[in-house]
């Protein structure tokens, strides 16, 4: 094990990717010498040349879209979409083309293609730059999507994806670049889709969450074993597949369950994880499904409104609190 | 027009007879109702499709659009499995799932026809970054219409294959309508090579009824593609003597201007020419007619005696 | 009240409108003389002229830009996309400007846009002409979400949805546009938003849905009668505002929900529904909240899979009798 | 240069002062970690927002991008309102909500800043529809850079536009960088204004660093729009003095193009043309500069002692 950031992580597999496959390049706007915005991509020019790792002008819609010309042809593109708000301009050549090749045109077709970008606030880059889409991929057949909490699973989790044969939405946080973690070493090592990962272990409550958010729900997690609570909580990684038999077992021994997501409550992944649940463990559950979310509104620049906005450790443990005493 | 084998010749009207018997039989098809959906007919175009598949390489590779019988059966495509799909079977190119819009086959370097007006654009520019990648010689022909040019894809993707020099054939079939707004209501200049001036790349005007004239432009563009030129626009004036879907009423056009262009009909125009030519006497015309007919009767009994899709198999295939 | 399709009673809303507001402009590809791919705006440039019924060339993207841009400046542009999976072009004015705006801007700002489309499938149009999206702007603050089902709704919806000073995703239904049904006569009248319909009156089960899925639902329910089984079924007609209030009541009695929607299952309207739902009602529940929604696949173009696809009033019927039963 | 008001010609010099001292001041505050998020300064290019604002009328539009301080300043906006947006304050043009991106003021038909490359160019055209559609005499100046220059919405925008006959001026800062991609790598022309002719378009190419020199060229634009000529493509040559944005290494130049670029800085250059033509002397140079400073230090004063907002209004104001 070695300890380097999530920017690390995410660096290093995508180059021992490169390195293993020729196939795999990189595509995005400033990913070249400036190694992306957030710096993910930073020394991969210089080690892989400007063949591998080609700086496209500001055309989301076609960047997109000749990445996934290009899987179509054997390549295994690995495009930056700089924050993920900007996905918006190239939801066709995804929905439209990526996530419905290999159903419609079969075996001869293949999709080889992982979009990697940036949801989330925390760092007041206002309401286009700070959006949590990931729940209009998980409504997208054919589509599979990560959304990776550490610098381990960040590191696994993009070694799949590149491996996968699917166009997968890959979604870092802007939160958790800086953040610290035991990787694998020597070798990057892939994480398999579709296997939560356990926080913690318990049997009071079920707290599920995914990205920044499985960072606070361990937080959370302790300051709930300081009062006495011992919750099962668990990291989602992967969207799609979803783990939800993991979900579905812990709560069967809780009895209560918790989710916490970012994005803006109404219509995001938690409701999903919520009807599935309560469709397989109806009988179990000794309290409602509670969500811990964002509001209903656009996320602020201003620090104190994102702060309020921003689902926190302390709110996760409020409503676990809530839920734990429920009748 | 160049002088030409006459063998090869005759094989493009032949090929052009049968996407035209083709698209017939399917309009004929559709209205009786025995396909359901939709589709786009390309008949009067077929001297783009069978003039511009004519001057590629087996290595080359083709995306298409809504209106892709005719491109796909230019490049070879089976005719019974394309009317398969059209009749959602399981026999079909995209074993019912695709439709008459959506149908590949990547042997044939055919990568697909497509529903979204103008995606094609992208999708080819993705293909030519891989040939130039590989290092591979191959050339991407991208057909689009002139409705799709207006699309902002468009532009991205001739800027990015200009800037990258990829190997990608812009041909734009302007059959000068987009369903029915005619071509000067939606794009500001007479014409859409004029446009590629502005990523400075070569642009071409054809003649797009002309089979030959078709072949020669797009060989020509190809050549110097294929040797590290870069992509080049070509235009293809044309006319869609059909509807633009199904049951279309065409009220935004007139019969004169339709009666105009069949006499400008690119089938007769080469037979004309193939007879005037000693290339072909009527009796030989005759026989490819009917053979055409045969052709596309029994890709009609292929497509009704074909399976019907499994229903309990359509949760299949998602992922590879 | 007066026998109309749900074609005609579109086009009269649109038409009244027109007369009654300068202001209310259609933009959108072949509205003009062609009328639209399903006949929504025949007549009205011969009535309202080319300035009032703008054709538009393929650009997505920017003729909803372009409207919102128009909004702004106290125009009421309508638009017309002519199949909803072509909204993926236009995703970015839509979410990042359109639902923003008022938001961001404040009080000086108002985006009065209706961006008509047409979901779903039944016409056998394949995989990139028949998907319904409606979760994708319900999880969209700041956007209203309409989905009729009826001639009457689909008139008064749209006037409302015309003098909303917000953006308004107003989504119609390729089958329904052939239905018929009454109309209040002689004046267009406004149905207000969030408030859902009452398809018939029961106590055995709660049945949820919109657009299309509620005319199977009023067969449905039809069907259950005879088996003795009453049905409170509810069209929702806005998807944003949400009826939920409605719902919980009706679970309240029926104790059992079933909620039905034609979009892919993971991650639609109805997991926001169920989410709900339990958190409201949680006590009242006799069974689980059960889901009947399209596969998460592609909708194919073959009649066989599309109609294996879609569910409808039979397989409704089995779900309810299954919920009704449970245990 | 035309001859011009000695009283206007110092008021363009004042606005590009305060500009500049404004994005100075905005820069260390960012970098004093006293303003959090992150700002796109616009140091070097006060000659395109000044020049460009003085060629508008009262009743003229504006979009603007995500570097918009200085269109914003020049059209008249308060700087302190500005600085307490950045500060995240409610007294902030959006009360906090939009950040350095994202403000508008339309009585100042300042119709917002951006935080989507490319996305205020269709606003610009559907505000230029508008006023033709209310038979109003604005025009809309719709400002893009040279990355923004190569999104597909400029294609379609200038094409419905020109289509149309939108009194829409497109005025393209070219600041020969977007973020860190030099225009040679994005756009696959010498000249951004060259595109025009793909529209059927007027293209202009401006030195973008000489104040009046834009003032001039948007000045006749907008006339021949106001006059119902439809529109204009107006390149302005320019530079960032600054990074991109907060926290910029600028690894992608040289420090000897900056230098370079130091030299072109257009308030010098009129600065010393104001002087040199007897409109300025150096005395009251500085007390504009010294004006100027003082106009920035009450904005952040008022940007500091302003209140946050309120967190339990958060939820309110989604809708009309
Ligand atoms: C993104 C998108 N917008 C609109 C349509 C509907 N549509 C299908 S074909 C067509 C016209 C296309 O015109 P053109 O590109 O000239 O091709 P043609 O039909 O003339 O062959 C339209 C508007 C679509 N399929 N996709
Ligand atoms: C759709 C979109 N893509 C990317 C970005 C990130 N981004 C912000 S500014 C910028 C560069 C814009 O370049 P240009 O248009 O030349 O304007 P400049 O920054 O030079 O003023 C980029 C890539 C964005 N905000 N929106
Ligand atoms: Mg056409
Ligand atoms: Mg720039």
């Amino acid at each position: 094990m070695k300890t380097m950031s999530y920017t690390e992580a995410l660096r290093e597999a995508l180059a021992a990717e490169m390195k293993r496959d020729d196939c795999v390049i990189l595509l995005g706007e400033d990913i070249g010498r400036y190694g992306g915005a957030f710096g993910v991509t930073r020394s991969l020019l210089d080690r892989f040349g400007p063949q591998r790792v080609i700086n496209t002008p500001i055309s989301e819609l076609s960047f997109v879209g000749a990445a996934v010309g290009a899987a179509m042809m054997g390549m295994r593109p690995v495009v930056e979409i700089m924050f993920m708000d900007f996905i918006t301009l190239a939801m066709d050549p995804i929905v439209n083309m990526a996530a419905k090749l290999r159903y419609v045109f079969g075996d001869q077709a293949r999709c080889p293609l992982v979009i990697r970008t940036v949801a989330g606030g925390g760092r007041c880059y206002g309401p286009t730059h700070s959006q949590s889409l990931e729940a209009w991929f998980v409504h997208t057949p054919g589509l599979k999507v990560v959304a990776p909490s550490t610098p381990a699973d960040a590191q696994g989790l993009l070694i799949s994806a590149i491996r996968d044969d699917n166009p997968v939405i890959f979604i870092e946080h802007k939160m958790l670049y800086n953040t610290k973690g035991p990787v694998p070493v020597p070798a990057c090592r892939p994480v398999p889709f579709g296997r939560a990962r356990r926080i913690s272990r318990g049997s009071h409550i079920t707290i599920v969450s995914w990205s920044w958010m499985a960072c606070q729900t361990e937080i959370a997690a302790a300051m709930l074993r300081e009062e006495g609570i011992e919750a099962d909580a668990m990291d989602m990684r992967t969207l799609s597949p979803l783990d939800i038999e993991a979900v579905v077992e812990s709560v069967k021994l809780t009895g209560r369950l918790l989710i916490v997501q970012e994005a803006c409550r109404t219509g995001g992944v938690a409701a999903e994880i919520a009807a599935r649940v309560f469709e397989a463990a109806h009988d179990y559950l000794n309290a409602p499904i509670r969500r811990v979310a964002g509001p209903d509104v656009p996320l602020s620049a201003s620090p104190v409104l994102e702060n309020a906005a921003m689902p926190d450790a302390e709110r996760i443990v409020a409503a676990a609190m809530e839920l734990v005493n429920f009748r | 027009m160049k002088k030409a084998n006459r063998a090869t010749l005759i094989g493009y009207y032949r090929t052009m007879v049968v996407i035209r018997r083709f698209e017939e039989a399917v309009e004929q098809l559709f209205a009786r109702g025995v396909i359901r959906g939709t589709t786009h007919p390309s008949s009067g175009q077929e001297a783009v499709a069978v003039g511009s598949c004519a001057a590629l390489g087996k290595n080359d590779y083709i995306t298409s659009t809504h209106r892709g019988h005719g491109h796909f059966i230019a490049r070879g495509a089976d005719p019974r499995r394309i009317m398969a799909e059209l009749f959602g079977k399981s026999s079909g190119y995209s074993h019912g799932r695709g439709g008459s819009q959506i149908m590949a086959d990547f042997r044939l370097g055919f990568l697909g026809s497509n529903g979204i007006t103008g995606s094609g654009l992208a999708i080819a520019t993705g293909a030519g970054l891989a040939m130039k990648l590989q290092g591979r010689r191959s050339v991407v022909l991208c057909f689009f219409g002139d409705g799709a040019a207006s699309q902002g894809t468009f532009h991205e993707s001739l800027n990015m294959a200009s800037l990258w020099k990829l190997p990608v054939i812009y041909l734009c079939e302007n059959n000068l309508y987009a369903m029915s707004s005619p071509v000067a209501e939606t794009v500001s200049v007479p014409h859409i090579a004029q446009r590629a001036e502005a990523y400075g790349m070569k642009g071409v005007i054809v003649d797009g009824n002309d089979v030959l004239a078709v072949r020669d432009a797009v060989a020509q563009s190809c050549f110097r593609a294929r040797n590290g030129n870069g992509p080049e626009l070509i235009e293809c004036k044309t006319y869609r003597l059909s509807g633009h879907s199904r049951g279309d009423p065409r009220i935004y056009r007139t019969r004169e201007e339709e009666a105009l262009w069949h006499q400008r009909d690119p089938i007769l125009r080469f037979r004309t020419w193939l007879i005037d030519n000693g290339f072909l006497d009527k009796a030989e015309a005759k026989k490819i007619e009917s053979g055409a007919a045969r052709i596309v009767a029994s890709a009609v009994r292929f497509a009704r005696t074909s399976s019907d899709p499994d229903p309990d198999a359509m949760c299949r295939g998602l992922f590879a």
